[in-house]
């Protein structure tokens, strides 16, 4: 096993892999940037290093120190997270160069399935489906997309070849709007994965995000471990995904299909380590490959749930050349899983990302959930990474129970000094279409958010409104006494003053 | 003491009459507050229902977070209200609107320029944060009447951006 | 389906309930003390109601008043919780005769099983073995006690007729010691359940403690949901308990017996809704019969864990007529949990309860993780009810892992303004013999803890000595200015010497 | 400025340097200490290993609470132990002890009467607390000199209880 693991990443994952680590009894070592020296991966890491400036191409980027800092302290393998320099085949090369265990599928596979293009050739060729696109045309000019775009029909999608997350992604309508957002999509995927090309791919109606989880192993053995789905997106961004899919539901065939077809894609490059294939599935059940991302996925704790598995526990093991534990025939799904990404973002705002202090992170608990953060009461969430600040996993018997935990856990769960988006959530799991399991990757609508801010329950409103009375009340009485209050109360209510001088 | 709580167009009518005892739109209600500081939460009882709430004061109007429900309160007291009334005008002013930056980040793009009129919802500008592009929009319908910044300057959190009247 | 459920408890046990209440969708409604209004049930419930004086006997043990409340706000079931009213028939029988449902056993059950001696006497005709002891003798006086004692030979236990978790609860090696023992048992049983009546039983030595979860609807179906160790105790309270028993492990057929004599014996009672039949094991693999808990168990989300079944939401079903989901074959045990019961006492100082604020509760995330909570950040534990703050229950593949899941998280867990026995716990995990799963009821020994206090990691002390003297610093620097620091180290102190007034 | 830091038996001798520098028993150590005000927790860099450590003071000593395990640590400067040193006591004085309540409580049973010799580790006191019967026991040999509580009192926290001398 290795002496040491260095996480090359932050926020929730790199606490995430910080835990497993520790249950494996592997000493840790965190990297950080000037934002991150309170963050938690570097309280949680049994050492941490210091990594550059906030930007991420000057921290969380510059792999060439990363791989210094561990050959410094001892690391003999690094862990990449999601994100940053988790699909780049020239640092898993470089790492291999340095004689140290890049943990993930070897350079030629992040290659061959990293550039977003290469992969649907490869897959392709090895019979398995793909959606119409440019793929195999190479990194092709604005102009030479303009042209192609016509041939493949409108609505398409603008997809960078690098990296993952939605990130970059344009939905184009027709070929007028297109020139701009051919420039956004570039100038986005430059600043998140430090590649700006882009390729094109016809966009599926009604069709649905299905993904099935990978694991790989140095003995020629390929498992999966079911499906994950993930159509609950805004601007192509995942916000709640659940295991299994309510599309699938009882139909074992087209489930076992899917992951054979899925083992058969990772196979055909040879693949190591976990990975996860994703699928375009229409309404009558057929199904393309998107692409496959070859890395741990945001999302990874829903399968976890029901399946029993610790997927970064088998990442480690994997990497230290042993041999899976578990055959196919070992891997049952169950009871039901959900995870909602909660963002620092206002749902009454378009979802502006919200920064400043979290003053309280005050987290759900009790049966069947979980929580994966990164911040805590008196974190500082900075403008320079992305607004996922923790991911809120439940765990139920069944789809009904699991909506009906995950609402409990969602109002549970406070966050104060930052706007997040639990109010959609909430809303989200009120809606009739999704407690049917009847939507597509298109449900969540940009312009009209589907849920009323609560509803649901007639009275909160108004208690809402008390309640600020109350709170302002305070405000308006200069000796901040209530009318008939005492010593009691004038104590009782001195503290909101007191707080809203922290919150500013 | 009278109050006046607006959650958008709904409006509640809340009297204190003592630290146990208030009048919504009439309607008598006891109350029992208890306030736990180190958790910066309200424990309210309403007439034996209970009730967890956070709330804050965000630009003026009051933030609730309640169930994990987010309500924003606009609150006048009686004295206030019969000023405006007096001076005819019960909804609040209109006039000069000045866009500030939510957030630190990077101006991507101003797609509008000084003197143009613009409509409620028109994009303003794209400042590029948190790794995502966020289209800051207008409030309502108005001329723009100077832009303080430009394309690839970093601003800070609530740095004036441009001016709508 | 119930319109409201009253939860008759207060803590983590009354939250617990709350949340399966919520997310069964039924309105709850909870009772509060004086010591109680800031508590987490209060906070949580959707509705809460006053019920007096902070003392037990004048407010969680008032049943006329709790019946009173049910009636007035329109609950129609009440949940017992453990402890104060759950293993009381006549509370039982006022809630029928009030027309209103008791989520738990009819008042006849608890009647035979809830008297200790009753049980043993009704087991023992249905064919179930139990320990030599003074059961189906009456309510013995102290003097008859100390005349049948030798019969039944030394060591031997006094024990509580009414109540369980160990309060009351005596060892005698002696005749000698005897008179005094019997006088703090039923001083102490007196105070905890409001019986002074006690018991005598053999003390079998070596033996473990192996219990059954019982689930019984009023269709006739009686299930078992698989063992839990709960050897591991101080007092003979409850510290860790177990899914499955090391000591059962891979031995099926002992499994099912014991699961198939604790049905039995639930079958003897007619026994309804959850209950637990507690055996002692003895080296040689024979179990008998040492009491039926007619009431959920705190330690009931290890079985929870292992079988995905929440038990909580399946009383509430049964109560309301339901019939069981599952049958027996459909109870899989997955994986390994392990529960640390998380007390407020120094186990420094001989256990002492530790009362006070908790200035900061930071709780433990990640994957198999779960916390059943009472308290939080800016709680004052009163004197008035149990040490019990917490419940860490974590859940993972195998033993092993799972208990390198819960040194991580106990690890993680902060609790500051009182004392826990955090401390304790990670030691024990650190035990050889705990370790390789040989341990008996004796195994934690009151006068010499079995602790270390941490020196597995040799520098953690130097560690702690350095930030010691680094706050030490600041305090004996009138001016708070570090040596060559400026300002920001000014600012960076400065709270310390705040803190220290917020926790005197 | 130097401290001594014991733990128990053991005792160290740590200098501090700068804010970046100290010498543990004369070895350097580089630091890089962060507070984090709002979760009362230090975030200590030792020549990059990290701790994340809660730190409050308990009756003098200091209680610090590091991966779950607690620390009792007793300090000097350098001042103090001269002092001491030069007064021929390296040990703690031992004189009057006065058994307070650690918490509220009932008092069950005093097991000793005044001007009774007592061991370390004898039974002084016990308190019903918490649902338990706690007993109060002896830090060291001595006499009893006073009793300032009787069976069945009801005691607050800190309350003097008895002395031993």
């Amino acid at each position: 096993m290795f002496k040491k693991i260095l996480i090359a990443n932050r926020g929730e994952i790199a606490v995430r892999v910080i835990r497993s680590c520790r249950e494996l009894d592997i000493p840790t070592a965190a990297v950080y940037s000037d934002a991150d020296r309170h963050s938690l991966h570097v309280r949680y890491a049994d050492e941490a290093y210091y990594l550059g400036p906030s930007k991420a191409s000057d921290s969380y980027l510059r792999g060439d120190k990363i791989i210094e800092i561990a050959l410094e302290c001892g690391a003999d393998a690094i862990h990449p997270g999601y994100g940053f320099l988790a699909e780049r085949a020239d640092f898993s090369q470089a790492c291999q160069e340095s004689g140290i265990t890049f943990i993930g599928p070897k350079p030629s596979a992040i290659a061959a399935m990293g550039d977003k293009q290469v992969a649907r050739n490869t897959v392709s060729e090895a019979g398995v489906p793909v959606v119409l696109g440019t793929e195999g045309q190479g990194d092709l000019t604005d102009e030479e997309l303009l042209k192609i775009a016509p041939e493949i029909g409108f609505p398409l999608l603008i997809k960078p070849s690098a990296g993952g997350g939605g990130k970059g992604m344009r939905e184009v309508r027709n070929l007028e709007e297109m020139p701009g957002l051919l420039t956004a999509s570039r100038r986005e995927a430059e600043a998140s994965f430090g590649d700006g090309n882009i390729y094109l791919e016809k966009l599926i109606q009604g069709a649905r995000h299905i993904e099935i989880q990978i694991l790989a192993d140095q003995h020629g053995n390929v498992i999966h471990l079911g499906e994950r789905e993930c159509s609950i997106q805004r601007r192509h961004q995942k916000l709640l995904e659940e295991a299994p899919s309510p599309f699938i539901g009882e139909n074992q065939e087209l489930r076992e299909a899917m992951g054979a077809v899925a083992v058969q894609a990772a196979r055909a490059v040879d693949y190591l380590n976990a990975g996860t294939i994703e699928f375009l599935v229409d309404e009558d059940r057929n199904y393309y490959f998107l692409e496959m991302n070859t890395r741990l996925q945001v999302e990874h704790p829903v399968t976890e749930a029901v399946t029993g598995i610790d997927i970064i526990k088998e990442q480690i093991r994997i990497a230290a050349g042993q041999p899976l534990r578990l055959k196919q025939e070992d891997i049952v799904l169950k009871g039901w899983a959900m995870e909602c990404r909660i963002n620092a973002e206002d749902p009454f705002k378009g979802f502006m990302p919200s920064t400043g202090t979290i003053t309280q992170s005050l987290l759900p608990a009790g049966p069947g959930i979980r929580v994966d953060s990164g911040v805590y009461s008196g974190f500082e969430i900075s403008p320079y990474y992305d607004a996922l600040i923790a991911k809120l996993i439940v765990h139920e018997e069944t789809r009904n129970e699991t909506i009906t935990r995950m609402k409990r856990a969602l109002e549970e769960y406070r966050v104060i000094g930052v706007r997040t988006n639990i109010p959609f959530h909430l809303a989200l799991l009120e809606d009739p279409e999704f407690l049917a399991g009847d939507f597509d990757t298109q449900f969540i609508k940009d312009d009209v958010p589907p849920f009323s801010g609560g509803q649901d329950n007639q009275s909160l409103p108004e208690v809402a409104a008390l309640a600020a009375v109350l709170a302002a009340h305070q405000k308006t009485q200069s000796s901040a006494v209530l009318i008939q209050g005492g010593r009691q109360a004038t104590s009782n209510w001195k503290w909101l003053g007191r707080w809203e001088r922290t919150t500013k | 003491m009278k109050y006046y709580a607006s959650i958008g167009e709904k409006e509640y009518e809340i009297e204190i009459l003592s630290e146990t005892q208030v009048l919504i739109d009439g309607v008598p209600h006891e109350i029992d507050l208890k306030v736990l500081r180190q958790c910066q939460s309200l424990s309210l009882l309403v007439d034996g229902r209970s009730y967890d709430i956070n709330i804050y004061q965000d630009n003026g109007d009051w933030d609730v977070l309640l169930r994990g429900r987010q309500f924003s309160v606009e609150i006048d007291d009686e004295r206030e209200r019969r000023l405006r009334l007096a001076a005819g005008q019960v909804a609040r002013p209109t006039g000069r609107y000045v866009l500030t930056a939510p957030m630190p980040g990077l101006v991507i793009d101003i797609p509008v320029g000084e003197g143009d009129q613009v409509s409620k919802g028109d994009v303003l500008l794209i400042l590029e944060s948190m790794k995502m592009q966020n289209e800051l929009t207008a409030p309502r319908d108005g001329t723009v009447t100077r832009i303080e910044t430009k394309v690839n300057d970093n601003v800070e959190r609530k740095q004036d951006l441009l001016v709508l009247e």
